[in-house]
Order: C-alpha cells, then structure tokens, then sequence
C-alpha cells in the first residue's frame, strides 16, 4: 500500500546458511523498526518483505519473482553468489534495485547491471588485502585451504594469483575440505606434510572453527589466517577459547571498532533486543544495505532509477556500520575495508 | 609411513563414527528394509539432546570425567530410541503393507520435519558442547599420536558391535527380528508378536543413533541442525557396503569408509576425496554386488 | 443337500460359527460354520478358490472375520492377535511353505518353537522332528530358501509341529512331494493325531485325505456344501464326480 | 466391455483437458489481479513444469522398469552443462543444443550404468548416488577447466524461435508446459507398447521376465539411457530459463526430491508423476508465508501424504487393453468348436480360429 | 528319431552339495519325456541348467544341435525353450492378457523408438502379438478371462496362464515343473489333455511331476533322479517295475 514504502530482504531463512539469513533478518528488521520509531523516511514508514531464498538459485529465483510480483523493487540480498545470480536478471528485468549483502564473487558487477550494488567488498580486493597482510606478518610459505564453495574458491583463487605473483611467496598448497564435516585431521595432517609457514584458510567460521580445535588437540602450532567468512564470534565458542587465541583473519571491520555514532548507537540498541552483538559480519553489510537504501529514499523518493542514480553518484562516504559507503560505476563498494583481527587469550575479537 | 599410518589412525577415527551410526541404521535397515533417512536425524536429536541436559539443565557442573560422558550417553539411548518407536507408529507403521519405497518418501518427509523442528528449537547456528568430558590425553605408537578418546570411541564401535551380532544371531529374539525381516506373516504363525519385535527394533536403532550422536558431540564439540544429513547418508552407504543386515558389515563399512577417505584426502586432491571415496565403493560394489560380507541370499528358482 | 449330523460325542473343541471373511471389498467365505472336536483328523475340500485357505488363515488370526466368530474351548480366538493364537496351542503349515528363507533349517525350526518356554522340552522335539524328517537333519546349516520344494514343505510341517500344537493346520502338505513321501506323511499325521493332537488337514489329494480323516466339509465359493463322516464322503457321488475325478480304479 | 472403453478414454481426455487449462493459465493469471502479472506464480509453475519433466524422466528407469535410481541428478546436470558450454564457448543457439544435451546425457548414462546393471535394490541406490555425487565434484571442481567450478557457468542465451526470442515467463511457461505435453504423449505411448510392458515385467519378475525371452540388462540399459535423454534435455530448459547454472541446483538432495516426486505422486503412473511435481514444488512455496516453519510443515505434509496414499496420491492404473474385437472373432468358436487341432504356426493375418483344448464343460 | 535336446555329463553343486551328478539324457523331437526322483533329487536343478538360469560346473547342454550351456537365458528362450516354474511366477498385477504378450515379446521387433511413436509396424505388430495372445489363451481355455488380473485367476488357472505364456514364445521345447501341483484330480485330467493338445503342436515336453497318474498316462518316457544321478530311464511300465524306483520314490502303495 501506499502508506508504507517496501523494502524486500531476500534471505537465506533455510537451508545451509539459515544462520546467516536469519541474522540478516533480525538486523534489517531492528533497523528498519528503528527508523520507523523516528518516523519512518521523510514521514512514512518502512516495511520489510522478507522472502527465503533457502540458500538455493530455484527458490531464490522463486523469492525474486514473488518480491517483483509484490510491487518490491528495492531489495536487500543475498547471501551466497550463486544464489544471488540466479536472482540477478529477474530483478534486473523488473527494474528494481538489488543490493546483494554477502555475495563477493567479482562476476557478479562484471554484467554492468545498471541496477545491482553490494555492500560487502569482492573477492579479487579481499585477495589483494589478505595476501599483503600475510606477507608483512612475515609468511613466505602460504598454504591456501578453501571449501569449494564460490565465495570460499574466489577468494583463494584471488589470493593464489597474488602470491603466484609475488617472488618472494610461495604458494605450498592448495586445495579444498569438504564443508560440514567435523573431521578434519586427515587434511591436517597432510597440510603437516607441507610444513607452510600460515594456512590461508578462505571458508566460514564452522570449519575454521573446528581446525583450530584439531589443530590444537594434534598440537600443531602453525597461524592459521582466515577471511571475512570466518568472522563470527561463534568461531570461538567452536574451537575453545585457547585454541583460537592468535587466530586471525582479515574482515571489514564490526560496528564495535567504529566510531561513528551510527555503529555505536545501533550496536548498543541491537545488543538490547538480542542480549549479544550481531555474531557475523555479514548482517551488519545487510544492515548497511538496508541503511543505504533509507538514505537514497529520503532524498530522491522510491523510484528505482532514482535511487539507483543516487547511488551510484550522490552517495559519497556515508558512514554505515562497516565504515563509509560509496559505490562505483559497477556497483561495488570503494574504498579500503579490511582490517586485521585477532582472537585474544580471552576469545575477544581484537582489532590490530 | 609414518604419515601413512597417522592417515590410517584418522581414518579409523572417522569410521568409527560412521560405524557407530550405520550399526543402528542397519538394524532398522536389516528387518524393514527401510531406508531410514530420519536416522541421521534422530542421531542429531542425540546431539543435542546431550547439549540440552548439558548446558540448559546445568548438568555440567555436576557430571563430569567419562562417568558423565558415559550418563549422558545412557539418557540420549533411552530417549532417542523412545522417539524412534513413535516415529515408527506415527510414520512407517501406517506404510507396513504398502511398496517399501513410500516408506522412504515418509522416512524423507520425517528427516526434514526432525531437522527444521531442531533448526527451531536450537536455532540454525551451531552450538557447541560446553564442557569436555573426555579425556585429552595420547599416546605414541610407532610414530602416531593416538589420542585416547579416539580408543575410546573405536572399542565402543567394536563392543556393540559385537553385542549386537550376539544378540541379533544367537538369541531368541534375535531369531525372530530376523524372521520379521523376511516374512513377517510366517512369523505371526510361528507365534512371533510382529508389532513388538518391530517397535523393539525402532527402540535399538534409533537408541543407538542418539548415542552416537552424543558421542560426536562430546568428540567434536560442534553440531549442527543439518548434520544428520551427511552422517546418515555415510552410515547408509556403510551399511550396504557392508552387506544390507550384515552387523559386522555395517562396521567394516563404515571404516573402511572412514579410511578411503582419509587415504583419498592423504594421496589424492583432498577436494576430490569424496568423489574417490564414491568411485571405490563402486568398484567394490561392482565385484562384490551384495556388499563385502554379502547379504543372505537364497535365489531358489 | 443332505445335512447329515454329526456323531460327535465330545463337547465342541474349535468352532467356527457364522464366519464372514472378506479380501477388501469382496466377501470370500459367507457363512461358515464349522466344528472339530478334541483328537479329530478334519478334512477340508473344496475346488481351488473355495476358501480353505482363507478358513485357515482366519483361524490362525491372519485375517480377521467380518462377522461371526471363532471359539477355541469356549474361548473367543477371532478377537486374538496371530501370536496368543499360537501360544494357545494352534500352529499352521501355511499354504506356500512359507519358510523362512535366508535363515538355516536348524533356526527355522527353533523358531517354530517360539512361543515355548521348555527349552529341554522343545530340544526333544526337534529330536523327533529330525527322526520323522532325516532329510533336515542332514541340512540343518542349509539355507531354508534354498531346499528343493518338497524339502521346504517338511520344513514348514517340522515348524509347525515344534510349536507342540494341540490343534494342527495343514494347508495342502503334499503339495511337491514325491508319492513315498506323501505316504509317510499321511502316516505321520495319523501318528501323531493318535497322541491326541487335533488335525484340520486342507488337501487337493481328496482320495488320500478322506481315507485318513474321521470328517470332511466340502466348501464351494466360499460356503459349506457338504459336511460329513469320511467313508460317507468318500462314497457320496457328488464328491466322487467334482473332486476325485469320477470312478478312477 | 463399456467400462474398459471408458477407462479407455478416460485417460486422454482428461489429460487434454488438463493441458487446455495450462495453456488458459497465464492469460488468467494475468488478469486474476494478481500484482505484478502473475509473475511469482508463473514461474513458480515452470518449475513444476520443469520438476514433472524431470520426474517424468526418472519415472521411466524408477517408476517403470523398477531400477533404484537416486542420482538422476546426474544427467540433469550432464544436459545443463552441455548446453551451458556449446552456448556460451562455441555460440550455439540454445534449441540446437536441446537434442544434444539429451544426447551427451544418454550417453553418459549408457557408460556409467552398463557396469552396474546387475546390481540390485538399494545396492543399486548406493552406486547412483555415488554417481550423482562423482558429478557434482567433478563440476565443483571445474573439470576439464569447462564448468567454471562453484561459481558455474553465466551468460547462458535465451533460446529463439523461428526468430522469435523466449524471455519471459510467460514464454517460457508454453516452452516448458509445451514440452511437458509432448513428453506426456510420447512416454504414454512407449508405456503402451512391447518396450513399456517389457520394463514393468522386469519391475515384477525379473527372473520371470528372462524366463519369457526377454533380454532383461538391454532393457534396463535403454531405461537409464532413455530417462537420461529426457533429464538431459530439462537440463537445457533449466540452463535457459535461468542464464545460470552452478553445482549446487544438481545437489544429491536435488536427486532425493525428484525419487520422491516418482514414488509420492505414484511410480509408473504418469499423471501421479506430474501432481507429485506439483506437490513437492508447489507446497513449499505455498508455505512460504510460514516463514521459518516453511520446511517444517513440508516435511510433514509428505508423511501425512505418504501415509494417507501409500500407493502413491494418483496410483498407475495400468490400461486394459483391449481384445474385445479378438475376443468377439472367437466367442462362435468357443461356442462352437471344442476340439479342433490349433493352428501350428500362427500367421498374422488368419481367420482360422484356433480352438482351446480345455472348454468351460471340461472334456467329459 | 532326432533328439532335440541332450544333456551331456552335467554336474553342479552348491557349495558342498552336488545337487546335479553327472546327468545324461536325450529328449527327442516331439516327445513327452517326465522327469521324475524324490524331493530334492536335482530336477529342478537341471531345469536350471537347461535354460540358462544356472551354470553347470562341467558338462553340457545341446539343443537342435546347437551347444546352448553358456547362452543367457532370453536367448535360450529365443531359440525355442520355454519353461514354467515350480513356484507359480506370473504378473500377478497385470493382466492374464499381458502375462502372456510377456511370451510374445522374444517374438516382436519393435524397438525404443517405434515403440515411442507408435509406427504403423509397430501398431501391426502389436495387434498381431495380441491376436497370438488370445489365441494361446484360447488354446489353454482362458480366453475369457483375459482382462482378468492375474492374481485373481484360481491356483490352476494361474498355472494354466504359465503355459500359455511359454507356449506365446512359440517354444519347440517346453518344460513344466510340477504343472500339476494344486490341482485337483479333474483339473489334473484336464491338463493331461492339454499337454497332448500342446505335442501335437509339434512340440516337446518335459515334466516333473510327482502325481504318477499324470505322468504314467502322458509320458512316453521317463527319467529317474536320485542324489543328482540317473538311476532309471525306460518307458512309464518299466520305471513302474523297477525296485529301485519303488523304493526310492513310489513306495509300496500300488498306484490308481
Ligand atoms: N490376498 C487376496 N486378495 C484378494 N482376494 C483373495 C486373496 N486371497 C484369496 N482371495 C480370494 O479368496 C477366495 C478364496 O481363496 P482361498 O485362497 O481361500 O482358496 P483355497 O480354497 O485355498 O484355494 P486353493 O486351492 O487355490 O488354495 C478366492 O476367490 C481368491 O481369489
Ligand atoms: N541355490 C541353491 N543353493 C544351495 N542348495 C541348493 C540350491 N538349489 C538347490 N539346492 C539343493 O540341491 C538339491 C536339489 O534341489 P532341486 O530343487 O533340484 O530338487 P528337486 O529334485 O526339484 O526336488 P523337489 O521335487 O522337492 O522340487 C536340494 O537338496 C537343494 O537343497
Ligand atoms: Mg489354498
Ligand atoms: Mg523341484
């Protein structure tokens, strides 16, 4: 109706990475209740149209198709790359902006769709940053483990590239684990074998998780480095507290280590609701989406293209939950992100 | 060689957990040809129900040392297996007299029921076991750190294994499981109470599921909502493997799945283990068609 | 159609009163009224599809009648469920043998004696199932399922009488066996009914089964059409026409 | 003899009118009122046209001839694939890759499945499976550096018709329902036919099919490879309706709900084939306004379904076919003419009635 | 006369069991020949051997001159042998009419995909294999029943559907084991006739039968099993005669 204006949040609710979907729901929902409670956008509240997309490219394109049919067409999401392609053409065809949250994969703002943007960074950056970091932490020989999933693949792929350009590193493994699994010693021990300097780990946090934990029981003292995917406070709670002390990984940084007054009043207010912090990056980068949105809305109105023009151009150094907001032409985020963290002796997530 | 044999000792590990699994699944599979997708899941109910009685009721500060390792184990037995009896009167028992392969499709419709019903209750993020209760001590030999909760959990396999082959061939009821599994109207006249071997079996089976499940998790720490998918479809293929109705089968099947691949991981693309896991399962199950032991067959023409 | 009474003089041991038995929707016995008394040798004859299978397999609880009912000593047996009907002393050679295939002889037979407590008791009887039947002693590791015909149907009757029945049901037991085989277990059945074991014997072989029973019921289609002392039978026309062939000697 | 002419019938005209209705649907739809056209529901439906297809094909080797196959996922796969690389590498239009798709896929059948065919029940399920799995690897794992790993393969035409380009839902609603039709037709004649009959006696008997001549490994061959063919093509209506394909649509769990497509709807029975992809497809996108419930009420709607119908919610009913004229032609003989030596050699063509041996009064 | 099938020295045994030890015979061209023994003498087993469904350990089988000991079963069937079981095997959910096109397919053409298009020769061939059927049925005497399930058909018709079904191979050879089981003494007569009717088609026989009235009245020749080996062959009035086969397997009772 006409007295709210829509925003559709396309998640993973089930399957696979139903955590996820349902962190995003949860941020995206506080955040636009949050608005509503000032008002709402220039006096008129938002709604979110949340539709499952079961971390799977059919129901995603099902859930794309049924938030076009619903007169949605600003929407948040998703998670997976894949799931988010297979959703891509659909929105692009009905006009509607999409802002993917978690999809990294660089193919995806490849297509100069003119409507599609993503809050989190891609992987081809990730890859540069992790890579750079590693070597100044002094690693020469880098094992690269990843999970075979698209965003795992990219993102080792990208760091492979790095180091296969850099003389001074030397890439002394590179393969896959099955994700799932609670047993990895098999992997450990042939990574053993190749006695790298760090383990570039590039999957989520369950995985790294219970490596630390394996590595720790076969007392195996090698780094272990990890990605974005692998930033959720969870990871602790998996491996122990003692294993993952000095674990580190390389993620855009959590509303807690910022200092703008957005992050800090919204962590506080989510903290509240929920009784703890959001537990992964990548709903804070679906909250950013939703924030990003609200501002195009306030000042050029609903239209897709408007907002989409807004973006693209007038959106400058907005200061979001991640840090400050800008688009390219692509419709990528600019702008360096990453930082560096460490899991200290008391599990806390440490900026370095 | 000595990486050689620390990969068998992981492989071992690993399949003895899917022994573990595939010794209740084959249970079930073995009378009612059954192929049971809702046994992973009511291993993962075993999962977390351990996590429940640990965390929630504040059971971690009483029990602790393998004796409350041993209890919890004991309360997820009698609890997931009184669950697998009324699985089996709401969902397989209606289907008893119909083609076996709708049974599968509501064994299907239960596993997804278990897993979103877990997702609900617990939440889709992992949790985590919040005490060890097992030991984290090891030993050498030849050259392999072997940690004794691997010991551990390799001899419980072994153990009801070898229980549950004394009990299913050399007792009376045993006897009758077994001629439920063939026909169940001859057994009703050789006086066989057909409902209650069945349930009985709805008792064991899945019991031993939730044991197991307690056991990964007390092991591994982690669990998951979804994890019973993975599990059962390995305890699955250990239990053809090894022979459909075959318990020392089902045992060897299951480490000898463990160890393919862990060796797969070890000398071959460790993305591609599992596809080498399934190619050699398909050799062998090309040159041996009824699975390693074999399956009792009587083709009288 | 001559209604010849009974001479019975002992008090009903099983009866079947008024029996209805369905397949789905299609009624297979109407009406069945039937009575053995304690220590008889009854034969049942009929055509094939007649219902003397059905009549067993109700009587041993496998199927459950639409109306009427079953009475074991004055006890309701139609209300049981197929494993009190055994522990109450009924046991069955089922038609189609029906052994359990993928199990040995020897299991086959312990299972026969299932619901019996003695253990010494039943170990004696499988001693005399094993002189009656050397053939399965000779195989008793053997896979049941893979016997040749005839040595299954001494499997199936061995199985039954492990159970130490006091009323025995034998559907077809010659079927596949060769002619001295036939003999003999005829002679057996007479054997054992002498030691006080009631029989209901279901038999294609008319000629052999009337010469051993004290009374026969002739079922058609489901109904009782005759019912009769042996001899009288044996000499009745209308049977010597439909089920034994017309005057063969 | 009325009742086997309906019967007959019955059949035919309902599934024509069937898809009559199909066809009136997006038009109706479409001014049902429904915001944004009937879009979501559009294409919801060419789902379930594309799951019946699939369901269609595995109903063949699963539903018919009886072969535990839990990995036809594998063939969809193969048939998506190829499509996706001939259209995106070497340029060819989507329909011209429509044959060889089934092709590959067929072919690919026919080389995994040869080994095994002697394999039976579950042991049978177990290498499918593996099967299934082996191809998602090897697809994760952008064999032959052709199918670009996880991220899979983008950028994949829309198909063209006499110069007509199919790109919306509606377009390919008839593409897909239109294909569903012709494979409904054909599969209902192979079912009425030698081959058809030959798969069900190996689904029953198999010893007793050998028995009757009948070559039972070539017919289970040709079941696998026929199936693959179709689920090879439904591979190239998937890779164009969506652009994209990647690993994780041809997942084992993907293979799982086609079996239980088969064995809900009904095994062997066509129609049952095409509600059960209207169930296991439609429902969890009826549930959606469950939210997290959604698979919850999924999983249990399948018990209770399962349970209400266990043959299945529309149970083959195998035609009865008619001998009527026959039997006419030797109703006067059987009257008639009890002993007459039978003819040796029957030719086709003959009018000569052979009599039985063995009359209703018996040889008195 | 020629001999249409010979058996040669056939051994088989199942683990420690020889169930067949060493059998040779001759069946020749249009003879009825019973194969008789005690239960578990080996008969069925060699029914196996001949048509495939076993492998003989040594030994062979020969038929119209051919050497069939290694042909898969469907081939043998193509050649011209057709069996029943001693087990009823039928469809028991299809149809009496489709249970005997079963024997007709070794005898159609019709492949995958004129089957899928129904091609005019197709069609042709189906309505020909359907008149065969009937006429098979007819020739048996259920033609009356042919849109009957299966399973609703009487025990003897049952087995009565089974010859038809062999005889639609248009077999030279036909074996039946124990087609007489189950039936009563006047559908026994019945099949006496039948199984003449089916010789004077110009094809061969081979029973086992444990009703002697049967097999004295039909069989111009009999062969005598015992422990998997030959112990008689002669005609039904010598085999009756012989103390060896009285004692083995007809016992002392005079037969009717
Ligand atoms: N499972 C079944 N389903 C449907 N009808 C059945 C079933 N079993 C038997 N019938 C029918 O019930 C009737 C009686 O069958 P029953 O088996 O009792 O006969 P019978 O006298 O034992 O015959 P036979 O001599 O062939 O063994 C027959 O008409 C038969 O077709
Ligand atoms: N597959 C098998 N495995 C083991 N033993 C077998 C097998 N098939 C047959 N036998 C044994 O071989 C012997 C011969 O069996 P067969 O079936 O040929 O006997 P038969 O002469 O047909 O007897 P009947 O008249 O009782 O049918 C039997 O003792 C049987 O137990
Ligand atoms: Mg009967
Ligand atoms: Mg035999």
């Amino acid at each position: 109706s006409a007295s709210t204006i829509k925003i559709g949040l396309m998640a993973p609710i089930t399957g696979a990475f139903a955590s996820e979907g349902k962190d995003m729901r949860a941020m995206v929902e506080l955040l636009a209740e949050e608005l509503n409670k000032k008002g709402g956008i220039n006096g008129t509240p938002v709604e979110i149209v949340v539709e499952d997309d079961g971390s799977e490219p059919r129901t995603a394109a099902n859930a794309a198709n049924r938030l076009v049919s619903k007169g949605v067409n600003l929407v948040i999401g998703t998670y997976g790359s894949a799931v988010t392609e297979a959703s891509q053409d659909i929105y692009d065809e009905a006009g509607a902006v999409q802002i993917a949250t978690g999809s990294t994969s660089v193919r995806l703002t490849t297509k100069k769709l003119p409507n599609f943007f993503r809050t989190c960074p891609r992987d081809d950056e990730q890859g540069r940053v992790a890579v750079a970091t590693l070597n100044s932490l002094g690693f020469k020989k880098i094992a690269v483990l990843h999970d075979n999933s698209a965003y795992a693949k990219g993102l080792a792929q990208e760091a492979k590239a790095e180091i296969e350009k850099d003389k001074g590193l030397s890439l002394v493994f590179f393969d896959a684990l099955q994700p799932g699994e609670r047993d990895y010693t098999a992997i450990l021990t042939k990574l053993k074998g190749v006695n790298p300097d760090v383990i570039f780990f590039t999957g989520y946090y369950p995985e790294a998780g219970m490596l630390l934990r394996q590595m720790h029981e076969s007392k195996w003292k090698v780094p272990l480095v990890g990605g974005d995917g692998a930033n959720n406070i969870d990871l602790v709670k998996i491996a122990g507290v003692e294993a993952a002390a000095g674990y580190r990984f390389i993620s855009p940084p959590m509303p807690g280590d910022l200092n703008t007054p957005i992050a800090k009043n919204f962590l506080e207010a989510y903290i509240a609701k929920h009784g703890a912090p959001p537990s992964s990056i990548w709903s804070v980068v679906a909250g950013d989406a939703f924030n990003v949105l609200a501002e195009a809305i306030k000042n050029v109105g609903t239209k897709p293209a408007d907002v989409s023009a807004f973006l693209h151009t007038k959106l400058k150094d907005y200061d979001g939950l991640t840090g400050k907001i800008s688009f390219d032409a692509k419709g990528d985020r600019v702008g360096d992100l990453y930082r560096l963290y460490e899991v200290d002796n008391q599990g806390r997530f440490v900026l370095k | 060689m000595e990486e050689f044999l620390q990969q068998l000792t992981n492989g071992l590990a690993v399949g003895g957990i899917y022994a573990l699994i595939a010794l209740g699944y084959t249970m079930v599979y073995g009378v009612l040809r059954l192929i049971n997708f809702a046994h992973g899941d009511l291993f993962t109910l075993g999962a977390y129900l351990g996590f429940t009685l640990l965390a929630s009721f504040g059971l971690s500060g009483v029990i602790g040392g393998l004796a409350g390792a041993g209890l919890l184990v004991l309360m997820a037995l009698i609890f997931v297996g009184l669950v697998g009896v009324m699985l089996e009167r709401a969902a397989y028992r209606p289907l008893r007299n119909s083609d076996r392969l709708s049974a599968v499709v509501s064994a299907l419709g239960a596993s997804i029921f278990l897993q979103n019903a877990m997702m609900l209750l617990y939440g889709a993020r992992p949790q985590v076991y919040p005490v060890r209760l097992l030991p984290t001590a090891s030993f050498m030999l030849m050259g392999v750190e072997i940690p004794f909760t691997r010991v551990l959990l390799f001899s419980s396999s072994l153990a009801l294994m070898f229980l549950l082959f004394w009990f299913i061939n050399r007792t009376r009821v045993g006897a009758a499981i077994r001629a439920v599994a063939i026909d169940q109207g001859a057994a009703k006249l050789v006086g066989i109470d057909v409902n209650r071997i069945i349930s009985l079996v709805f008792l064991i089976g899945p019991a031993l599921g939730g044991a197991a499940g307690v056991m990964v998790g007390l092991y591994y720490g982690q669990i998951t909502h979804d994890m019973g998918l993975n599990y059962g479809l390995k305890a699955f293929i250990a239990a053809i493997l090894g022979g459909i109705g075959n318990i020392p089968g089902a045992m060897l099947g299951g480490l000898l799945l463990g160890v393919i691949e862990a060796l797969g991981t070890a000398y071959f693309a460790v993305g591609w283990k599992d596809a080498f896991a399934f190619l050699v399962l398909i050799l062998i199950l090309i040159v041996r068609p009824t699975g390693l032991l074999g399956e009792r067959v009587a083709d009288k023409i | 159609m001559s209604n010849s009474i009974t001479e019975a003089t002992a008090t009903p041991y099983l009866t079947l009163r008024d029996l209805r038995v369905s397949y789905g929707s299609v009624e297979a016995l109407h009406s069945i009224n039937i009575t053995v008394n304690q220590g008889e040798i009854v034969t049942i004859l009929g055509a094939n599809g007649a219902g003397k299978t059905t009549t067993l397999m109700s009587i041993s609880g496998l199927l459950r009648p639409t109306h009427g009912e079953i009475l074991f000593q004055g006890e309701a047996l139609h209300t049981l469920p197929p494993h009190v009907i055994v522990q109450r002393g009924i046991t069955q050679s089922p038609e189609g043998r029906r052994v359990f295939g993928t199990m040995s002889v020897l299991e086959n037979l312990q299972l026969g004696a299932y619901t019996r407590k003695n253990a010494d008791e039943a170990a004696k009887n499988l001693q005399w199932i094993f002189e009656l039947f050397p053939r399965l002693e000779e195989r008793a590791s053997q896979l049941a399922g893979t016997l040749s015909g005839g040595e299954q149907q001494m499997l199936a009757i061995g199985r039954a009488l492990m159970g130490c029945p006091r009323v025995l049901l034998l559907d077809e037991p010659s079927l596949g066996l060769a002619p001295i085989l036939v003999q003999f277990i005829f002679d057996t059945i007479k054997a054992i009914n002498k030691t006080g074991m009631t029989v209901i014997l279901v038999e294609q072989n008319a000629r052999a089964a009337l010469k051993l029973a004290d009374r026969g019921y002739v079922l058609e289609v489901g109904k009782v059409v005759l019912e009769d002392t042996a001899p009288n039978l044996l000499a009745n026309p209308e049977v010597q026409n439909a089920y034994l062939g017309g005057q063969r000697d | 003899m009325s009742s086997i002419t309906s019967n007959r019938l019955f059949l035919p005209v309902s599934g024509a009118i069937f898809f009559l209705c199909m066809a009136l649907l997006p038009p109706v739809l479409g001014s049902a009122g429904l915001e944004g056209g009937g879009r979501y529901h559009i294409g919801v439906l060419n789902d379930i046209g594309l799951y019946a297809l699939l369901g269609l094909s595995l109903n063949i080797i699963l539903g018919q001839a009886g072969l535990f196959n839990m990995g036809h996922g594998a063939f969809y796969a193969m048939g998506a694939y190829t499509t996706a690389i001939l259209n995106t590498v070497y340029g060819v239009p989507i329909l011209y890759t429509l044959p060889l798709a089934g092709a590959i896929a067929a072919f690919f059948a026919y080389l995994v499945t040869r080994p095994i065919l002697k394999l039976r029940g579950d042991y049978l399920l177990v290498v499918t499976i593996g099967i299934v799995e082996i191809v998602r690897i090897s697809l994760m794992n952008d064999v032959f550096g052709m199918t670009g790993g996880a991220n899979g393969i983008a950028g994949i035409a829309r198909p063209e018709l006499f110069g007509f380009r199919l790109v919306s839902p509606e377009h390919f609603f008839y593409l897909i329902w239109g294909f569903v039709a012709f494979t409904v037709l054909l599969f209902r004649m192979l079912e009425n036919s030698r081959f058809g009959r030959a798969l069900y006696y190996i689904k029953h008997d198999e010893l007793a099919a050998s028995g009757s001549g009948i070559n039972t490994t070539h017919y289970k061959l040709v079941a696998f490879v026929v199936g693959a063919f179709w689920a090879g093509m439904a591979g190239t209506l998937y890779a164009t309706k969506m652009k994209f394909i990647s690993p994780v649509a041809f997942s084992f769990s993907e293979s799982v709900l086609l079996f239980a497509i088969v064995i809900l709807g009904g095994a062997g029975s066509i129609p049952g084939v095409i509600l059960g992809a209207f169930l296991l497809i439609g429902l969890p996108e009826l549930f959606r306004e469950l939210a997290d419930a959604r698979m919850l009420v999924f999983g249990l709607a399948m018990m209770v379904m399962m349970i209400v119908r266990p043959q299945g919610i529309l149970p083959l009913r195998r035609r009865v076919y008619n001998a009527a004229k026959q039997v006419g032609k030797y109703a006067c003989a059987i009257g008639t003419q009890k002993l007459a030596p039978p003819a040796p050699e029957p030719a086709t063509d003959t009018t000569t009635p052979p009599a039985p041996q063995k009359g209703t009064g018996g040889a008195a | 006369m020629n001999n249409l099938l010979s058996l040669n020295n056939l051994i088989k045994s199942f683990g420690g069991l020889t169930a067949v030890a060493g059998v040779s015979f001759n069946v020749a061209e249009k003879s009825i020949v019973g194969l008789i023994g005690p239960n578990g003498a080996g008969k069925t087993t060699v029914f196996n051997l001949i048509t495939g469904n076993y492998r003989p350990d040594s030994g062979n089988v020969i038929f119209a001159r051919h050497d069939i000991t290694k042909t898969p079963t469907h081939e043998i069937v193509s050649k011209g042998i057709a069996r029943t079981f001693q087990t009823i095997r039928l469809f028991p959910e299809m149809t009496v009419l489709e249970n005997v096109l079963a024997g007709c397919h070794c005898r159609m053409r019709a492949g995958v995909l004129a089957s899928m298009f129904h091609t005019p020769a197709q069609r042709r061939e189906e309505r020909s294999a359907i008149e065969k059927a009937m006429r098979e049925l007819a020739f048996v005497g259920l033609d009356d029943q042919y849109a009957n399930l299966a399973k609703n058909l009487s025990y003897g018709n049952q087995r009565l559907l089974e010859v038809a079904r062999a005889l639609a191979t248009e077999p030279r050879f036909l074996i039946l084991d124990e087609p007489a089981g189950g039936m009563n003494d006047q559908e026994t007569a019945d099949l006496i006739g039948l199984i003449q009717a089916i010789r004077s088609r110009g094809i061969a026989v081979l029973l086992i039968e444990h009703d002697m009235h049967l097999v004295m009245q039909v069989c111009e020749k009999l062969v005598v099993l015992e422990y998997g080996a030959v112990i008689a062959e002669g005609t039904p009035a010598e085999i009756k005669a012989n103390p060896l086969v009285i004692k083995a397997y007809l016992g002392s009772e005079e037969l009717d």
